[in-house]
């Protein structure tokens, strides 16, 4: 039996510093975006909801929403569908499964900041990497293309993070695929099932849970997207690659322009954590959620 | 060298009652067995007895003395469990001497006692291996080589054979007996297998769903158990129940219909047989005989194992209840065959209602 | 840049010797200096320079300096909140007025503009940035806005500088008979395209022009007809092939880049390009700058000027003020502004000083200036967060061609009014 | 291993199968070779041939990149900044969050299960919605632009998935090893200290290097909470490298030096480990 002292003092230290940067913090947010400052003076001003009611009609603000789903949704589709892909191949057998493993998750271990510039070269019109490819391959008209064009820009920096991420997913769904035991797959072998139905009846329901929480951290990580799009759109970063984050940080720390408005920012960083927690519980109710246990 | 007596422990995990009501006395040096199926408790009340699980109430006297509450150091017990629980980031002397270094004995001093040790278990030459490179055998050695570091009263035992085969499970058992002769503990055994119970035990005692159902020296049990579940229990393949109908009562005299219309009587000192109705006779396999021509009890058999020494029959009897027969030597019978049987009166048992042992001069 | 310690050394001493003369007063005081230069920048060399030469000078006051790079006054802010004590900075003028300047947390420099340093420094250099009177920085540093462009490039197309509107449109086409795009633009630099609009503006209306049309309320201001054909000709530059069509995807300072590697003849910009351009170009980079054409029937001439000053700001709670001041004051001093010159390669606010080569025309340009206004219209200096948020991305937006200039007069209409409403 | 299932058709002869998934998948990855291979190569080009000849290998390689970024644009101090606040960070992140993830797992008492949870949680707080309040709090603390504050947020932001995966680590031990402990004479502490702590190594050393590589890389919460140069991290000393290389004539190469130098440790701590990573973020994602 664990003594209750050893137990508090075990805890304490964790959760001292839990609570106090990032429990408080967290809800202090909420406190905080119901006031206007500019954090500069002590000029501190109650508004209530007034931030709120703001943003609901601040058309920059959708305009992050709606890169945030470009994000959410075509990044999602690019992400999972090749993570699928290379859990097919990876576990078809073929030889090398660990090493290629290895090399699509490497991107992950790669400060995003640093990535960044590397498809920055790739997409740089004129002279990148990518016009250079398709000039030597005779796509003239291609090569002319503006990859960062104000249009194009979010495809672009899409490119890149879908990169990363599929490495990241393509291991927890491989890591969900291989926990299925190989005799039941192969029991449905014995019984007649061919490879579509044993991916249908065996395989999918086996992963539903690995593929529920993969969802759901693909969710949180595209609605709270920041660094990758930031890094990418430069000093003077595009409106077309805000999201709600650089727009959060843009309203409460400003770029080169002084724009302070540190309650009004933290009011966006309330949004996105509620738009989180609606599109979590929405996934839960869509997909039941109930485990498999073997 | 201690003794141990446990009065009306209890034990509950949440709402669930494991251990109910239970007293026993354990004397100095004995060599007691808890057996049991999975679930009884087994476990759970050795592990009150080492002092791992509080009790719920009850006390639990050692040497005399309340220990109810105490840790299992000041106990003076030492464990040997199932998995052998060695560390598996420290080295055979390290995992023996472990005690002795959280007890805060002189290096020295626990060089010394690890060799002994390893000398007694015929341990020396891996006393620098890690468990991991040990064989099965050899980690039970070195979980016992720890339990004997401190030279504790009472050595628990938690099933620890099982995680052995069966011929290397045979020759621990041997060296088990031996080590207790040899150094004269308390020890207090818990299994699931009989045959380890009937061959290591001074006493045995039978435990189902939290509560002791007899206790004894191992033959008497199998000779005399108290009722049905340790008639059952004990013995391979396990004692036939037979239902039996027209009972009369004369005295100590004792009559039956068997299924099939065959008369039986017993002998024994029935008291106030409580109803005569739903009676079972109770009566092992290898007590029934198949004789030619009329017997008392027809069988039909469905099943025929043949072990080399012997040729188990499993049956039925008419009214479709079970029955299994083990003859010795190997005999040439076929499924289906029907047989005549007679089943020795001196080792049948009755059961009453409630499954006890109708017999009171036997119990 | 090559940099030589007896260069240094030199240009110390003589500094010193300037200096001595004047005999600066003063306790002693540690001055904190907070830049937004990048440690490894000419400039942020030139102004180490320059306060070692004021150390030696006054040795009882000595600089520590934080080099921030351009994100200084929004890295300030944290610093203050931390209770970091910061002596003085420096950033573009527009943005101070808009931030610290706004916040009231600038000391009032009024103590050392007199009219003699006012008559040293060019005509309107104080005077841009000051609010009902007072002056809350110093700038230093000058930048014109003009096309700064490859003038072997110009001659090779047969072309001369243009001093109208149609004459830019007709540069193009012989620039572009020779293979060559005339114009080149960051597509994510807003404020730099919003030149085009700004320029455009105060050639029809006058200087400042751009600042009123945010002043009526109910945003009518946009509407004025100036501000469509401002929109409709910068549209025009696409379409007469000035900007070549893959620069709506170049993102600073791959734009800026093409001039340097002869792909295009020049951009309209701050004269910091030449210097910005310096390694990639090289020295001998034949640069030239044209000032903003003026537009048939505008009021605003062709010397009417945009300007980025740079100024330095003393912070109102340093205990250092008047120090510091002093310190400000001396910047501006003939021997510091050479220095600024030569080792920093920048345009200077005194007035007789003569600026580096490269960007010779830019001196000329400052010197004849009739009006300043300021950067991308100045919206920066009192609707910064309009500016970021609606101006700057709106404009960018129909200049880069998702918009058509009817749509962003209204859009600008509609947004300033809804502005003023939350005001 | 058995072919699970396919995408291909069937009536594909097995052998074309095979070499469709390796072409796949070897691109993908050979991708990421491609990436780092190219980024050093570009490092060691000048600008002038990055941009005329960006797909030739450096024969002359310009180490002068290097030693621009790592002394003028003073990435070996953001390097050491760096090294110094992620490595304590760690330690203290591993110092506080083994003993709360044993208690968590081992301990029987009440509130367990909602003090787990409470943690859990954590891994759900967005980063930027902490921006803000961050920067207030560490401005009242007189931690604003100190990189003790900011090892201390990161501290706090990486228990919850420290705690959770250790957590799993120490339930997956044996509980008998515990017993045995306590027959053996341990106290409480010294049953964690000697017996669970040893064996726990492993997931010890699994959420260290994942939370370094993490904390390396980390850019957003640097980004708010440090002001002045001099306290930048590696990531943040990136940026300004992004930032200023624009107005120093887009010195690319002198950028890719950088972006080398930011890469190195962490593909380093890569090569040698990446199963138990990998293995780790699994454990932690997926469970």
């Amino acid at each position: 039996m664990m003594r209750r002292r050893m137990i508090l003092v075990f805890l304490m230290p964790a959760l001292t510093l839990y609570l106090c940067f990032l429990v408080f913090p967290a809800i202090q947010a909420f406190y905080l975006s119901l006031f206007e400052t500019s954090g500069f003076g002590d000029n501190v001003k109650w508004v209530g909801l007034r931030n709120y009611s703001r943003l609901l009609t601040d058309h920059i603000f959708w305009l992050s929403v709606g890169n945030m789903l470009v994000i959410l949704l075509a990044g999602g589709a690019a992400v999972f569908g090749f993570a699928f892909l290379f859990t097919v191949l990876l576990n078809s057998g073929i030889w090398g499964k660990k090493l290629f493993r290895a090399m699509i998750f490497m991107p992950n271990v790669i400060a995003a900041i640093a990535i960044t510039t590397f498809w920055s070269f790739v997409f740089m019109p004129r002279y990148g990497l990518l016009t250079n490819i398709l000039k030597s391959i005779g796509l003239e008209d291609l090569a002319k293309m503006a990859w960062t064009a104000p249009e194009n820009i979010i495809w672009a920096m899409l490119v890149g993070l879908v990169w990363i991420s599929t490495g990241f997913f393509t291991i927890l769904i491989l890591s969900g695929a291989d926990k299925i035991p190989i005799d039941m797959v192969e029991a449905a072998r014995l019984e007649g099932a061919n490879n579509r139905q044993i991916f249908r009846l065996i395989t999918l329901p086996m992963m539903w849970d690995v593929l529920l929480i993969t969802l759901v951290l693909w969710v949180v990580q595209a609605i709270t997207v920041f660094e990758f799009p930031y890094a990418f759109g430069g000093p003077e970063i595009n409106q077309n690659l805000y999201t709600p984050s650089i727009y959060l940080y843009i309203m409460g720390f400003g770029q080169r322009d002084p724009i302070y408005q540190l309650g009004y920012a933290t009011a966006i960083g309330v949004t996105m954590f509620l738009m989180m927690v609606i599109s979590v519980t929405v996934l839960r109710l869509l997909l039941r959620w109930d485990q498999v246990e073997y | 060298m201690a003794s141990v007596e446990l009065k009306d422990i209890r034990k509950s995990f949440g709402n669930v009652e494991v251990i109910r009501d239970v007293n026993l006395k354990i004397s100095e040096g004995e060599f007691v067995v808890l057996v049991g199926p999975s679930g009884c408790g087994k476990s759970t009340l050795l592990r009150c007895i080492a002092g791992l699980e509080p009790v719920t109430s009850g006390t639990l006297l050692l040497d005399g003395e309340d220990m109810t509450d105490a840790d299992p150091i000041s106990r003076g017990v030492a464990m040997v469990f199932q998995s052998y629980a060695l560390y598996p980031h420290m080295s055979v002397a390290e995992n023996i001497g472990f005690g002795l270094k959280i007890a805060g004995e002189s290096k020295a001093a626990i060089k010394i006692r690890v060799l002994e040790i390893a000398k007694f278990l015929k341990l020396e030459m891996l006393l620098n291996r890690k468990p991991k490179e040990l064989s099965g055998g050899q980690r039970q050695r070195v979980a016992i080589g720890r339990a004997l570091a401190r030279k504790p009263g009472i050595f628990l035992f938690d099933e620890p054979l099982s995680n052995l085969d069966a011929s290397l499970r045979a020759e621990m058992r041997v060296e088990l007996a031996k080590l207790h002769s040899d150094l004269g503990n308390t020890m207090i055994y818990v299994t699931h297998d009989q045959v380890e119970a009937m061959t290591l035990a001074d006493r045995m005692v039978i435990l189902n769903a939290g509560q002791i159902e007899q206790e004894g020296p191992p033959l008497d049990l199998f000779n005399r158990p108290a009722n049905k579940f340790v008639a059952g229990f004990l013995g391979q393949p396990p004692m036939n129940f037979i239902r039996v109908n027209d009972v009369k009562l004369n005295g100590r005299i004792l009559t039956v219909e068997l299924p099939g219309g065959g008369k039986l009587e017993v002998r024994g000192d029935w008291g106030a047989l409580n109803g005569t109705n739903g009676l079972e006779i109770g009566i092992r396999p290898e007590d029934v005989s198949v004789v030619a021509g009329a017997g008392k009890l027809p069988m039909e058999i469905d099943v025929v194992e043949h072990l080399g020494d012997q040729t188990i029959l499993y049956g039925h009897l008419d009214g479709r209840q079970p029955m299994t027969v083990r003859l010795a030597g190997q005999l040439d019978y076929k499924a289906g065959q029907k047989l005549q049987l007679d089943l020795s009166p001196d080792r049948l048992l009755v059961f009453d209602l409630e499954g006890r042992n109708a017999n009171l001069a036997k119990t | 840049m090559l940099f030589s310690a007896s260069r240094y050394v030199l240009s110390v001493a003589a500094l010193t010797t300037g200096l001595m003369a004047s005999a600066g007063a003063g306790s002693a005081a540690e001055l904190t200096f907070w830049s937004m230069w990048n440690e490894t920048e000419p400039q942020a060399k030139a102004l180490q320079m320059i306060m070692d030469a004021y150390t030696v000078a006054n040795p009882e006051t000595t600089f520590s300096v934080v080099w921030n790079g351009r994100q200084n006054q929004t890295k300030l802010r944290g610093a203050l909140q931390a209770g970091t004590k910061v002596d003085f900075m420096d950033q573009d003028g527009d943005q101070l007025v808009g931030g610290l300047q706004k916040e009231g947390l600038a000391y009032d420099l009024s103590g050392i503009v007199d009219d003699e340093l006012k008559n040293a420094l060019l005509p309107g250099t104080l005077d841009l940035y000051s609010s009902d009177g007072k002056y809350y920085q110093i700038t230093y540093i000058y930048n014109t806005v003009n096309f700064w462009y490859n003038k072997e490039m110009m001659d090779e197309a047969g072309a001369t500088p243009p001093k109208t509107w149609d004459d830019l449109i007709a540069v193009c086409d012989a620039v572009k008979g020779i293979g060559k795009h005339a114009l080149v633009v960051e597509s994510d630099a807003a404020d730099y395209n919003m030149l085009f609009f700004s320029n455009l503006v105060e050639r029809t209306l006058g200087a400042n022009a751009v600042l009123k049309l945010m002043e009526d309320k109910s945003g009518a201001g946009w509407a004025d007809p100036a501000v469509l054909d401002a929109a409709q000709k910068s549209r025009q530059l696409w379409d007469a092939g000035c900007i070549a069509e893959d620069a709506r995807g170049f993102q600073w300072p791959a734009g800026q880049t093409t001039v340097a590697l002869g792909d295009t003849m020049g951009e309209l910009v701050g004269s910091w390009l030449p210097t910005e351009l310096l390694e990639t170009a090289g020295q001998d980079f034949p640069w030239a700058a044209f000032s903003f054409p003026e537009v048939p029937g505008g009021v605003g001439k062709s010397t009417d000027m945009e300007v980025a000053l740079i100024g330095m700001m003393v912070l109102k709670d340093s205990p250092n003020a008047e120090e510091a001041a002093q310190f400000l004051k001396y910047v501006v001093s003939e021997e510091a502004q050479k220095t600024m010159v030569e080792t920093g390669v920048v345009g200077v606010t005194r007035k007789g000083v003569e600026w580096p080569a490269i960007i010779a025309d830019g001196a000329t340009s400052a010197a004849e200036a009739t009006a300043l206004s300021n950067f991308a219209g100045g919206l920066a200096l009192y609707y910064p967060d309009f500016n970021s948020n609606v101006a700057k991305p709106e404009y960018n937006k129909m200049f880069l061609g998702q918009a058509t200039p009817e749509e962003f007069v209204a859009t600008m209409v509609a947004a300033t009014a809804e502005y003023w409403k939350a005001q | 291993m058995k072919s699970r299932k396919s995408i291909l058709p069937r009536r594909w002869p097995r052998r074309w199968k095979n070499a469709a998934s390796y072409i796949i998948v070897g691109g993908w990855s050979g991708f990421s070779l491609f990436f780092v291979l190219w980024v050093v190569f570009a490092s060691l080009k000048s600008t002038r041939k990055l941009f005329s000849k960006p797909w030739s290998i450096p024969y002359d390689p310009a180490f002068g990149n290097y030693v621009k970024t790592w002394v003028s644009s003073r990435f070996g101090d953001y390097f050491l900044n760096s090294l110094l606040v992620v490595s304590l960070s760690v330690l203290v992140l591993l110092i506080v969050s083994t003993p709360a993830a044993y208690v968590l797992s081992r301990g029987k008492f009440r509130s367990r299960q909602v003090i787990s949870s409470f943690l859990v949680f954590g891994m759900g707080v967005p980063i930027p919605l902490l921006f803000v309040p961050l920067a207030v709090i560490m401005a009242k603390l007189g931690l604003a632009d100190t990189l003790s504050g900011l090892g201390l947020v990161y501290v706090a932001v990486s228990i919850p998935f420290t705690v959770f995966v250790l957590q799993g680590f120490f339930s997956s031990l044996p509980s008998e090893l515990e017993s045995a402990a306590r027959i053996d004479g341990c106290k409480d502490w010294q049953i964690f200290w000697h017996v669970m702590l040893p064996l726990a190594k492993p997931g010890i050393l699994t959420v260290a290097i994942l939370n370094f590589v993490g904390l390396w890389n980390e850019f957003q919460l640097a980004l708010v909470l440090i002001d002045s140069p001099e306290n930048r991290t590696l990531s943040l000393g990136m940026y300004s490298l992004i930032t200023s290389m624009k107005y120093s004539g887009g010195d690319w190469a002198g950028l890719f030096a950088g972006v080398t130098i930011v890469m190195i440790p962490t593909i380093a701590l890569f090569l040698f480990l990446s199963d138990r990573m990998i293995s780790g973020i699994t454990m932690g994602g997926v469970k």
